[in-house]
């Protein structure tokens, strides 16, 4: 039967976590978004792998609109940095600290 | 079947580590070379061992073509003048060269129509008929919702980037 | 499941139609129309909204699946729909002096809002998890550039990128669940993914997707511990922005949690009510304790709404028909008084949003007694002061959650309710009770003053005689497992 | 009948009511509404007394005041023996009163003058509601309203500080005995199930003995505030701050002896409770005694006659407790008309000395005001019980009563006391009257009172003098005819009537040895009365002091009670700990609250790590669940 | 139901002042004297529209009368539902009267004259809906909705520290009242489980006991809302602060008639829902009534503000009427209830009256005053009747009530009765202490040579708030047979329904805890 789902599944649990992980411990807004992108990642990982489990293209169609998601997101999120950027003269997210508490 | 088991582990290896590096890179563009070599490893594993060749190649165009790209693009923009990465980049240019060179390959591969053999033999697969069946049945609905949402992406970032006040 | 064949009938998709053919309206006419009319543009969305808000209430009573089950047309889905339209429309009519004063005054702004509507319409009509999920970043996209649209301003752009990295974070979030939840069912249809449950035990796969799933719902509706966001995007984001971020997304994302709860997952109520209970009784505490310190008006607000997310989810805890019609019904409620609030913070921050100290309100009564006393009737109604909206919607999650015998619930949720009061009337106080320290020098837009009587009224109407939202409310959730 | 004492009993009511409501209106004019009405209402008691004394009685109700279920009390009076004469005193003496008041206040504000007169007609109107009630809780009305009225007019002068405050110790030292009697009617309603004298004394004996030992000691608690006995007196000699015809009305003939009167009037139960009769008994003879001692050293004019009057309510106390309640009853009448005589001439003579009330500035007065002297004299002789004088026939009843039923310590008390009363009286007189005026300025300016004044004087100094002889009627005189209601005492004259007369003689005697030892140390200053004081300093101290019962009151009672709740009560209890409980949970609240927004960083990567912890966390919560 | 009455009178007593409120609305807010007239008329339209409730009021039965009931909410079973017995009745009327008043007594106020009316108006209407309302929804929904004008009224008329005042007296009162709401949501759906019937009704819910287990629970719930508004020891310290701070004419109705919604809450709801519970915390509930009337009135007795000490009296006070209450006699309670009537005239007058003196002088300490019965012999004329009124002196009302309240409570509680009853002799303390300090005396501060007494306005006010002292105090026949059915009736249900309740309980009910309770219920609600 070949490599079972459950690898795939624990490759793409890492990567999302990774991800996370890069959200929590990077300060460039731009890094961030690559975390954030590699998160997604994580998730087409597995839904790729269990639209082969299921030999359905489900998971794969689903990827497709996280992949546009992703687009989208990445359209938004670069404008919203550069305009973040254009006023502070920055991209790292602890220039973002006007607002606590 | 173990090499495909230690073909699994090498592109998972490869995969994890590029995410390390996203992660850990100091330099943005680093991270986001990083990224899009983990982007096409997952392409890789998605065509060699998933059998999604469709999705593998999607990938590449749209994640790793047009997304990194347009990442590496703003990084660019807003970090050129500190011309750091110039420096530092020597031993990794090594690394991302052949990392571009293998991605270059397999596109070929896979484009060639040669892939078949490659393939995990676990993974039947889908085809592309069967994706976009779902896609104009199912899930039909999304995919034209996608359309808004790719529209709405455009207009919020003109709204917030362009000139006109 | 089989694949459906898809269903032709395009009849429930045509409010949706109508806020698409209007928002392209507006894009276009703002392209090669003349300058200077910006403000005309959400006119024009009003037009739209009405026009889509009649259609959809004409099908009300109308059930129907359709696009291959995808997507529902139910009083459910009808009766949020016109929930959003509602929103909009306030928010639209508070925008323009807004606007106008904040010199951005464009019709990309009139487009998203009505963009961001369809996103919602499709969430809460979606029998399907990635319908959802689109629609939802339908909805997040255009709150993102909504969130920072007056880009000059420091605090809005924070509050955009802040509002992006954790939405953004939240959906991977969500999706990650919706893996999870695949991977167990195999579908990410509702009725599939009940059936499965129905006939299976709970997997920790099941679980742990379910969860991820309702953090991302929680993180949407702003309940602690996932709310962080909340005060900083509120706090940061454009005042009418602000209400509309506030409200819409929690309607629909509690539409969506019900549905969700209500059907797909019912069986494993035991787990979901515990997280749901943890969740409320923390968004309360939370939402209200970090209240009391604040001065800052949107802050306060924002975390008044986590707070009242904590009371919606005693309604969802409740894990009855009854709570869901409760939910609903509390966030129309929660949604008309909030917008008020932020409408009129967005009166009384003038340029800038220079004035959003809760000091900056005193004496605000002597000056601008209509003002005043819209803005007290929605902090009362906020406190949950019987005649009100909010009380009568809180009196029925309570009463939901007393039923379904969450009892300790209910008594924690009353008594952080007595604690909030106290939060509600230091702003009531600061308008009433002390002079005036300024001129209070601002114009308030005639379409403001229209959106502030027909909340007012609404409030009332929902606080004295909500016989038939309620009822309609109660119809909406006939689905409902039990 | 009823018309008549509805006539005897309301008409003062509606003179105070007049003067009461249009003050502005009648001002110095008010007499001639207020003592018209008394006189009105004298007569009316007359009649009705006439009627009684033919044999009628009455018991009526005008309308229901309170009924609540089976508790039913009306507005009904009860017109038998003892109520008739006690209406037929308090009217006539009242009367006089009024009329005499009318030259007293005579320099008063017009304001004044007419508010005076309306709260003595008020207070008239309550003290005959008191007597001729016909259920506890009416007779508690008039109760209450005598008390009301005896603190305002107390504090006539209010803007005396020492005024105001005596009406305020007056009435809540009588409200503090009140209490008792108000428990006891609880009481009584509780046990007997109704207040109606007839239903309560005609069932008295279905209760335990000990029960009704408790109420009737009760009902003597609220006799004991309203009678000034010991230890509830102090209010008395502080009374003496309001005008002199009050004084002479309310705290000598008439509201003081209520107490007495209700005694009396609830022989039926104090019957069944030898145990507070011999309380009543106790206690009265012991305030006679106490007060009198008092009485011998004081120097201020109108106090000696208060402990005086203190003196002898222990006297008609002694009488009610030993169970002669009709002596009571005739101490109480003689005493009405001597004590109220010898106030109104206290007032005369402060009238004319423009308010000096010390003895010891005055001297030889007889001479300048010859018919307030004698008829001060007259007063005196029969409080000191000289023969024929009212005082007595009354005071022999009593302690013939006490002797014969088996007191013999009350007894010498009484009569020890009777020799301290005629000293204390005569040494009053000689001081005042007699001898050479100490204060020739004071002397100056003395004069005889208007007619209007005498007349009242005169008026009652005859009564003082004669109205002893009532004992002497048919059927045992009035001691009989008060018997009638009261019930059949035993006869002690029946018993030993050589004994009898022996007592007669020894307590004369004692008034004699009293009145010339006043006359020798006055008079004739062998001894002198200041080297006594000096030979014995800590007794006259003692004495002069009054016992220091006001400072052991003030300093263990009132001081501690007012200090504990200033700062133990108020400014620690409640500002301190239950409005800081209060207020510390709001406190907390907020600092809960500031130790909430302490999550809310500002920082992104925060905020994404409090998601990914809540997410573990409400995953456990899940499973776990 | 009683009372077939043509039009709906207690509907149109309960709204009537919104009428003025509409009225008020469109006047100009610097015509202030017109705004004053209005309001003022409107209450008193309002007083002689509730006067045929007293006249047409059936004797000798205990139903409600004047019945109004439709439905208004149907989905929730809730229904408009209006109507008096002998319990609400002077409680309406008390409430109308004392409104008028204190409009009257309100002609100084200068500040935000309109938003003061109009706030005015509301209360009134707030607080009859209170004492009509059978629903018990509609009953909440008044309740609370109470506390905004109050709030208003003190936050933004009141003294130095009002919005302290104002803030403590809405969320001490909020706090209480929440969870009074769980327990009528929990006795509807009891109610529901029973019969099937949704229904908010007050008859319909007392028809359904209570399982024994919770009632306790319930009725502490009840009891803590009520008992803070009454205010009983130790829930009373909003109320000093309260009264202080408050407006002349928000005092008088706050202590006139908000108070007497503690009490009115327990007689009707508290007791009749739980009878069995209330039996079980009566001695709780006596100690505290006698601890309320003893502490206050030593608290009372030394304080050095004329308002804060009628405040603490009021403590003192409505522990007596809680003692009635509790004592559960027929004479307790009839005297309780007359004594919350008495209190809210008496009291209402103290604080009008301590009011005039403030309007004068701008101090309400009692060493700022002393010897003003010369200047201000009116005034202290009708100041003394108020007093002798609030202490308890026969012939006038306060007498009526304290009496059969603690004649009541001696013959179940002869105790408590008795500790009661010490009422009678600190009130005396305190209160005269109070007129001798303040009226009697020299004047020693000069300002107090010149005050003005009162004027025909005043004097209008006093003599109003006279007469009903006297009436009640000379013959309160009337009132009493009004009261007596209903109390009568109330008491058979106490105590009959306790009765019941013990007969019928199952043990092994009795002996579960809540929490098993809890779950047990929650497992019934589960069951698919």
């Amino acid at each position: 039967m070949g490599i079972g789902v459950f690898p795939y599944i624990v490759l793409s649990v890492l990567v999302f976590l990774l991800g996370a992980l890069g959200l929590m411990i990077r300060r460039n807004a731009i890094v961030m978004f690559l975390c954030l992108e590699l998160m997604l990642n994580g998730v087409n990982i597995m839904f790729v792998a269990l639209s082969r489990r299921m030999c359905s293209a489900e998971g794969q169609v689903i990827v497709l609109f996280v992949m546009a998601v992703a687009a989208a997101e990445a359209a938004i999120g670069m404008a919203v940095i550069t305009a973040f950027y254009r006023v502070r003269g920055g991209v790292d997210v602890d220039r973002a600290q006007l607002m606590k508490w | 079947m173990i090499g495909w088991y230690i073909f699994f582990l090498f592109l998972a290896l490869l995969i994890l580590l590029s995410a390390v590096g996203v992660v850990v890179m100091r330099h943005p563009v680093y991270s986001a070379l990083s990224l899009l070599f983990n982007l096409c490893v997952t392409a890789v594993m998605y065509l060699a061992l998933m059998g999604a060749p469709f999705i593998a190649m999607i990938q590449v165009i749209v994640y790793a073509g047009a997304i990194v790209v347009f990442f590496l693009f703003v990084l660019m923009l807003m970090n050129l003048k500190r011309g750091e990465y110039e420096d530092k980049m020597g031993p990794w240019r090594i690394v991302l060269g052949i990392g571009a060179f293998l991605i270059f390959l397999l596109q070929v591969i896979a484009l060639s129509g040669k892939w078949k053999g490659w393939v995990h033999p676990g993974s039947r697969g889908v085809g592309i008929g069967e994706i976009s069946r779902l896609l104009f049945t199912r899930y039909v609905l999304p995919f034209e919702l996608v359309s808004l949402l790719i529209f709405v992406a455009a207009v919020g970032a003109v709204a917030l980037a362009k000139k006109r006040l | 499941m089989s694949v459906q064949m898809l269903s032709v009938s395009i009849r429930p998709l045509l409010p949706v139609i109508v806020l698409l053919v209007t928002g392209m309206m507006v894009l276009f006419m703002d392209a090669f129309g003349a300058e200077g009319r910006e403000s005309h543009y959400g006119y024009l969305g009003l037009a739209g909204l009405a026009i889509a808000g009649w259609l959809a209430f004409k099908m009300w009573g109308t059930h129907s699946l359709s696009f291959a089950h995808t997507l529902i047309t139910d009083k459910l889905s009808i009766i949020t729909s016109l929930i959003y339209f509602l929103i909009a429309g306030l928010t639209i009519l508070f925008s323009p002096g807004y606007l106008r004063q904040e010199e951005r005054n464009l019709a990309e702004y009139y487009a998203l809002i009505l963009f961001a509507v369809v996103g919602l319409v499709f969430m809460t009509s979606a029998q399907h998890l990635v319908l959802f999920f689109v629609g939802l970043e339908v909805l997040s996209i255009s709150l993102y550039a909504l969130a920072g649209f007056v880009r000059q301003r420091d605090l809005c752009n924070e509050a955009a990128l802040k509002y992006l990295f954790l939405g953004g974070f939240a959906s991977a979030i969500l999706l990650m669940g919706m893996a999870f939840i695949y991977s167990v069912t195999g579908s990410l249809y509702f009725q599939d993914v009940a059936r499965y449950v129905i006939h299976s035990h709970p997997s920790v796969a099941l679980l742990l997707g379910i969860v991820l799933v309702l953090v991302g719902f929680f993180f949407k509706v702003s309940a602690a511990p996932f709310h962080a966001w909340a005060p900083d995007v509120y706090g940061g984001a454009p005042a009418p922005v602000a209400g509309f971020m506030a409200t819409a997304a929690k309607v629909a994302v509690f539409g969506v949690m019900l549905r969700f709860l209500g059907m797909a997952v019912y069986p494993l109520k035991v787990h979901w009510i515990a997280v749901v209970t943890v969740v409320s009784v923390a968004s309360m505490v939370i939402g209200n304790f970090a209240a009391l310190r604040q001065d800052n008006i949107k802050r306060l607000l924002a975390y008044s709404s986590i707070a009242h997310a904590g009371y919606a989810l005693v309604g969802v805890a409740a894990a009855s028909r009854q709570g869901g019609a409760a939910v609903l019904f509390y966030m129309l409620a929660y949604s008309l008084m909030n917008l008020g609030a932020f409408g009129v913070v967005s009166l009384v921050g003038r340029k800038g949003e220079r004035y959003v100290k809760i000091s900056d309100y005193a004496g605000l009564a002597a000056k601008h007694p209509v003002l005043a006393a819209a803005m007290a009737i929605c902090f009362f109604s906020l406190a949950g002061v019987p005649g009100t909206a909010g009380f009568m919607g809180k009196f029925y999650v309570f009463a939901s959650g007393v039923r379904a015998g969450q009892i300790p619930l209910v008594v924690i949720a009353v008594l952080n309710s007595a604690v909030a009061a106290y939060y509600y009337l230091r702003v009531v106080y600061m308008m009433y009770m002390e002079e005036p320290k300024e001129e209070y020098v601002f114009t308030i837009h005639p379409a403001a003053v229209i959106a502030l009587v027909i909340i007012v009224i609404g409030i009332f109407q929902l606080g004295l005689i909500p016989g038939g939202v309620l009822s309609a409310s109660y119809s909406s959730f006939a689905w409902f497992m039990s | 009948m009823k018309l008549w004492v509805l006539g005897a009993v309301f008409i003062p009511l509606l003179g105070a009511a007049v003067n009461g409501i249009f003050l502005w209106i009648t001002k110095k004019k008010a007499h001639l509404i207020a003592v018209p009405a008394l006189f009105a209402s004298c007569i009316c008691s007359l009649v009705v007394l006439s009627k009684v004394l033919g044999g009628a009685h009455a018991d009526f109700d005008l309308y229901l005041w309170i009924p609540v279920g089976k508790f039913v009390v009306p507005v009904g009076f009860l017109i038998d023996e003892l109520s008739a004469v006690m209406l037929a005193t308090v009217s006539f003496v009242a009367a006089w009163i009024h009329l005499y008041s009318i030259g007293y206040m005579e320099h008063e504000t017009p304001r004044g003058y007419a508010k005076y007169f309306c709260w003595l007609n008020l207070f008239t109107f309550f003290m005959l509601l008191l007597v001729s009630a016909n259920n506890f809780l009416l007779m508690f009305v008039g109760w209450e309203g005598v008390g009301l009225c005896s603190y305002l007019l107390i504090g006539y002068w209010y803007e005396k500080a020492s005024a105001a405050n005596a009406g305020m110790k007056a009435f809540v030292t009588t409200r503090l005995g009140d209490l008792g009697f108000m428990i006891g009617l609880f009481a009584i309603y509780k046990y007997y199930g109704s207040l109606m004298f007839a239903n309560v004394f005609s069932h008295a004996s279905i209760l335990s003995s000990s029960l009704i030992t408790v109420i009737t000691l009760l009902l003597f608690v609220g006799a004991v505030g309203k009678s000034a006995q010991f230890p509830l007196y102090v209010w008395l000699p502080d009374a003496m701050e309001g005008p002199t015809p009050v004084s002479s009305l309310i705290h000598a003939a008439t509201m003081v002896t209520a107490g007495v009167y209700m005694v009396a009037r609830c022989h039926a139960l104090y019957n069944l409770a030898p145990f507070s009769a011999e309380i009543v008994a106790s206690i009265g003879a012991f305030t006679a005694l106490f007060a009198a001692t008092i009485a011998l050293v004081n120097n201020d004019l109108k106090r000696v006659l208060a402990y005086s009057t203190i003196s002898q309510l222990g006297y008609m106390f002694i009488g009610v407790g030993v169970g002669v309640y009709a002596a009571g009853i005739f101490h109480l009448f003689t005493h009405a008309f001597f004590k109220g005589l010898m106030f109104l001439t206290a007032g005369s003579v402060m009238h004319v000395l423009h308010g000096e009330l010390n003895m010891q500035k005055m001297g030889g007065l007889i001479k300048k005001m010859p018919i307030t002297g004698w008829t001060f004299v007259v007063g005196a002789l029969a409080i000191s019980g000289i023969p024929p004088f009212s005082g007595f026939w009354s005071k022999d009843e009593i302690l013939a009563g006490a002797f014969f039923h088996g007191h013999p310590v009350v007894w010498i008390v009484g009569t020890f006391t009777a020799f301290l009363t005629a000293f204390y009286m005569f040494r009053l007189i000689f001081l005042t009257f007699f001898g050479k005026p100490r204060d020739a300025h004071l002397y100056e300016m003395a004069h005889e009172s208007p007619p209007v004044m005498t007349i009242p004087l005169i008026v009652l100094a005859i009564g003082s003098a004669l109205a002893g002889f009532f004992a002497l009627g048919p059927h045992g005189g009035i001691v009989g005819f008060l018997n009638k209601t009261l019930g059949e005492t035993v006869a002690h004259g029946k018993e030993a009537a050589g004994v009898g007369h022996l007592l007669l003689i020894i307590s004369v005697a004692m008034g004699v040895l009293g009145i010339a030892l006043a006359y020798s140390m006055y008079i004739r200053r062998v001894p002198d009365p200041v080297v006594m004081a000096r030979t014995l300093r800590p007794i006259y101290t003692l004495l002069y002091n009054k016992y220091y019962v006001d400072e052991v009151y003030f300093a263990f009672i009132i001081n501690p009670l007012v200090g504990g709740s200033r700062y133990v009560l108020w400014k620690f209890m409640d500002v301190a700990i239950i409005d800081g409980v209060v207020n510390g949970i709001g406190r907390l609240c907020r600092l809960v609250g500031s130790g909430v927004r302490q999550f809310q960083t500002g920082y992104i990567p925060d905020y994404v790590w409090m998601i990914l912890v809540g997410a573990v966390v409400i995953y456990w919560i899940g499973i776990l669940f | 139901m009683m009372g077939g009455v043509a039009y709906p009178m207690l509907t149109v007593v309960t709204f009537f002042p919104l009428i003025g409120v509409l009225v008020l609305l469109f006047i100009d807010k610097e015509s202030k004297n017109l705004i004053r007239w209005v309001a003022f008329i409107t209450t008193v339209i309002e007083f002689i529209l509730s006067m045929p409730l007293y006249f047409r009021f059936h004797l000798g039965t205990y139903h409600y009368q004047f019945v109004e009931r439709i439905p208004w909410i149907k989905i929730l079973g809730a229904s408009y539902h209006l109507g008096v017995d002998g319990i609400s009745l002077f409680l309406v009327l008390l409430t109308t009267f004392l409104t008028m008043l204190s409009i009257l007594a309100s002609w100084s106020i200068e500040k935000h004259v309109k938003e003061y009316m109009i706030s005015f108006l509301l209360l009134e209407t707030t607080m009859i809906g209170v004492f009509c309302a059978l629903d018990m929804l509609l009953f909440y929904l008044f309740w609370e909705a109470m506390l905004v004008p109050m709030y208003l009224l003190i936050g933004v008329w009141g003294g130095p520290r009002r919005v302290y005042a104002a803030i403590k007296f809405f969320l001490y009162t909020m706090a209480g009242s929440v969870l009074m709401l769980v327990s009528i949501i929990f006795l509807y759906y009891h109610h529901y489980k029973v019969t099937g019937e949704l229904s908010f009704s007050l008859i319909k819910l007392l028809a359904t006991p209570v399982p024994a287990v919770v009632a306790p629970w319930l009725f502490l719930a009840f009891a803590l809302a009520f008992a803070i508004k009454v205010p009983m020891f130790p829930f009373h310290t909003w109320l000093p602060d309260a009264h202080v701070e408050a407006p002349t004419a928000g005092s008088v109705i706050l202590a006139g008639v908000l108070l007497k919604m503690g009490t009115y809450g327990f007689i009707r709801f508290c007791m009749p829902f739980f009878p069995h519970a209330s039996l079980r915390f009566t001695g709780l509930f006596l100690v505290l009534a006698v601890i309320s009337i003893i502490y206050g009135a030593l608290v009372a007795l030394v304080q050095d503000d004329m308002k804060k000490l009628v405040a603490y009296t009021s403590v003192s006070h409505l522990g007596l009427v809680m003692l009635g209450m509790f004592a559960l006699t027929l004479q307790s309670v009839t005297g309780g209830l007359l004594q919350m009537v008495n209190h809210g005239i008496s009291t209402g007058a103290l604080f009008l009256l301590v009011g005039m003196a403030y309007d004068r002088r701008h101090t309400r300490l009692i060493k700022d005053y002393g010897g003003i019965a010369r200047v201000m012999p009116i005034y202290s004329a009708f100041f003394l009747i108020a007093t002798l009124s609030s202490i308890g002196l026969p012939g006038l009302n306060g007498f009526v009530g304290e009496f059969l309240a603690l004649v009541g409570t001696f013959k179940s509680h002869p105790v408590f009765g008795a500790l009661g009853a010490t009422t009678s002799v600190l009130s005396a303390c305190y209160m005269l202490w109070l007129v001798k300090r303040v009226f009697y005396h020299e004047i020693t501060v000069t300002e107090n040579l010149s005050l003005k007494d009162l004027g025909f306005r005043e004097v209008v006010i006093c003599l109003m708030f006279s007469i009903p002292m006297f009436w009640i105090g000379i013959y309160p026949k009337p009132v009493l047979k009004r009261m007596e059915p209903s109390v009568a009736h109330f008491i058979a249900q106490v105590k009959g329904e306790a009765a019941m309740a013990i007969e019928h309980s199952p043990q092994a009910k009795e002996k579960m805890s809540l929490a098993a309770y809890l779950v047990e219920e929650r497992k019934v609600e589960v069951r698919p």
